[in-house]
């Protein structure tokens, strides 16, 4: 068994208009930057995919990742928690001009909604937004005398996750705090696509340690130094460059 | 007449369908035994409820390890590229469908495809364990088992007389005599012994068989 | 009558209730500046949703590693017997009630309890992040905050006017003027600036003051 | 802050009667068998704890642990989702003369009740039951076409685990597959005693490798060549001691 794949365009071939697609991170930790511009690339060269549903905690920040998935005008529907960053700009004008849709869930809810949706949980009671704008239309419930709303689990067509390392067997591990969606998402896609920065062998990440078992991932591509996005954005980089 | 798949024989068959790269979930007792039949050049990758992905074999008698064990709990062995996990992020796995195949055992399975497997009735004290999850846990859910009865009684019936394990989840069973495939809320015919007339497997079978025009020769290898 | 606490200083007062040992998860913004208070020999783990349990300051300029920020995408530090864990565990902390104490800003707070602190209405987008999650997982919700509006209104109110963040949640507000906490649906005043009377307080106040017959002073610390 | 606890006797010494006390393990594996043996010891000291409500996924084997709490007559009801092993007497025999209560439980409807119950979800839906005796009573709704058993959380007051290696500030990591219910068990209790093989300084375990974060750990007590289930029954041990 080998899940990982040649080069970041293959990784990406498969994703077809209209798909949901997970894209891990918090801000710029554990953004996958170098698996978006490749789509990005690929939708450059064929007009495809577009339409995309993309699941992620926030909605870009200047003109990279996300936020250039988006400026390509690929994204329809941002399901997030917090489309606020440094530089939301591209993200803002889309929404206020009613560009892209949003749906707001509030960050414990999308991440839990998102676990149910890997472990085979179609709804759960949570107590988060019980009373507020966002729980409207929503069935309550009282349990043990304190109400709580039912949420509804979130599943993806793809998720564009990144690790620290990875073996062929689909094994990963993470960064730090770069840890934070990737693995939930991992387990919610039919397909699921990790860039690592670096492909070990199997053994080589200890069986205690794993974070990501194999079971929940689909190919796995090497990018040996990725790009931060905070980097990136200070140095005012825009994806794709624009000739000058 | 009289000829049959032993248990063992059983297992080999079931063994044939696992694709290489296949995650693979096997019930505690005899379907364990189908993982000593994968085809050369194929390698599945085995998942215990108890929170292992990627074990090996049996450890030499006297080199268990008892905090490696499978959920039969029987001692393990570990290859490269295992992975630990508790309890709920390995059921996350089984309910939430990414097992490509779980192999189970039987009392009864029905046309429907309900299988009945944890509870003979309500003497004794039940045990349920992970068999209610596992049925809903794997794209394919597969059963082994005797086509009969140690009473010649069918095993594959109209509809179970036990305690239910789950409704409409099996959709193949490998039998001492035949290979058949739940679809429709039927049992379509696959493979049988060759020395066994459709009539003669249709006697010793609970409900109606569907028969294709093509049915395979169940075969029996010598193990 | 001018005097009050400065964001500073009431950031200091709010870290003044924090026991040692215990679980903290600080609101993104002016909260985070009550890690900066803890008083000498108590030391406080501190939560940050995105999956640090333990982290601690702030590196210094140019030392940053932006895998390693807090839930205000500032970059942290690590301290020894941190924790790593990915969104959905560091959620189960928070709505399962493992945290001792959160602390959030609020455009407003009623007497009932009710929090609004993360939409100042339809205009714009929206933005909620973790807010309504951390409002009803802490043991105890504080909120820190100016007593009144840049224009001179009460923040303390009987009803919310903004769109909700949590109903029945805060417990105690800490304010440029004043300690209250929130008991069966009332305000009750534990600590004032002296150099302000009650009937000063209840006018810049939305709802009626509980005065007990003990009102501690509201210490301005040096800092 | 020290969660280190001086003795065995110390860290059962908060539980009282009626408790429902998480004991961690599948089988013998992970099963904290020193602290049931304090809990034991406790009992027949002074009468206490009794009446309890126990969670584990079996029902004890031989006459040691689990079994040999049940034995003594300390438990009222046991949770579980497989009251079967090598030598299930003890169990067998007190639950058909109905002197102890049975709740069976699918096995990852226990795992995920017992999560939710840590993570403050009052209630979920699962597949699992559906349509069998196990289910009855239970609310089923439909989603995406498929019906689903709505499960209540699990809570308990005490929760005795056993890890590997554990920190002052209550960090966990486990051995192999002993890890099972002990991390889940942890999040659901209000106080969670772990025995550990050994204790290290904070920052000894990997932040990227702990498995129960100290958030979830009131005590830990080390009981450095922790006994195990299986070998105990091969030698036929019996707890406490018998005179000859």
């Amino acid at each position: 068994m080998d899940k990982t794949l040649p080069s970041l365009a293959e990784a990406v071939a498969g994703i077809a208009d209209g798909a949901v697609v997970m894209i891990g991170g918090f801000g710029g930790s554990g953004a996958p930057i170098e698996l978006i511009h490749a789509l990005i690339d690929r939708f450059l060269a064929t007009g495809s995919p577009r339409n995309l549903t993309v699941v992620n905690n926030n909605a870009g920040n200047g003109h990279v990742g996300l936020a250039a998935l988006i400026e390509q005008g690929m994204v329809a529907k941002l399901v997030c928690s917090f489309p606020r960053s440094a530089d939301p700009r591209v993200f803002t004008e889309k929404c206020l001009a009613g560009e892209i849709e949003l749906e707001l869930v509030p960050q414990g809810t999308l991440a839990e909604r998102i676990r149910a949706g890997g472990a085979g949980i179609p709804a759960f009671y949570t107590p988060t937004s019980y009373g507020t704008d966002l729980a409207k239309g929503k069935p309550v419930e009282e349990f043990d005398g304190r109400p709580y709303v039912r949420e509804l689990w979130l599943k993806a067509d793809v998720a564009l996750i990144k690790a620290y390392k990875g073996d062929r067997l689909g094994n990963l591990v993470f960064n730090k705090a770069a840890r934070n969606f990737n693995p939930l998402m991992a387990t919610a896609a039919t397909t699921t696509i990790a860039q690592v920065s670096e492909i070990v062998e199997p053994g080589a990440i200890d069986p205690e340690s794993v974070v990501t078992p194999g079971i929940f991932v689909q190919g796995v591509v090497e990018v040996a130094n990725p790009a931060q996005e905070e980097e990136l954005n200070r140095a005012d980089a825009v994806y794709p460059e624009r000739a000058a | 007449m009289s000829a049959k798949l032993s248990s063992t024989q059983i297992a080999w068959r079931a063994a044939q369908d696992i694709q290489d790269g296949a995650y693979v979930n096997l019930g505690i007792g005899f379907p364990e035994m189908v993982a000593r039949f994968q085809p050369p050049g194929r390698e599945a990758i085995f998942h215990t409820e108890n929170g292992i992905l990627g074990f090996g074999e049996a450890p030499k008698p006297g080199e268990e390890d008892w905090d490696l064990i499978n959920a039969g709990k029987k001692a393990v062995t570990l290859k490269p590229g295992t992975a630990f996990f508790h309890h709920a992020d390995s059921f996350a796995m089984v309910r939430g469908g990414h097992l490509d195949v779980a192999i189970l055992g039987a009392y009864e399975v029905a046309e429907t495809g309900d299988l009945a497997n944890w509870s003979t009735g309500p003497k004794g004290v039940p045990a349920v364990g992970g068999a209610m999850d596992l049925v809903h846990g794997a794209k394919r859910v597969a059963v082994i088992t005797d086509h009969v009865t140690k009473d010649g009684k069918p095993k594959l019936v109209k509809r179970c007389s036990l305690p239910l394990t789950g409704v409409a989840c099996v959709t193949r069973v490998y039998t001492s005599l035949a290979v058949i495939d739940i679809e429709g809320g039927r049992f379509v015919l696959r493979e049988k012994l060759p020395s066994l007339s459709v009539d003669d497997l249709q006697a010793r079978t609970g409900a109606e068989l569907v028969v294709p025009s093509t049915v395979a020769d169940l075969v029996t290898p010598e193990l």
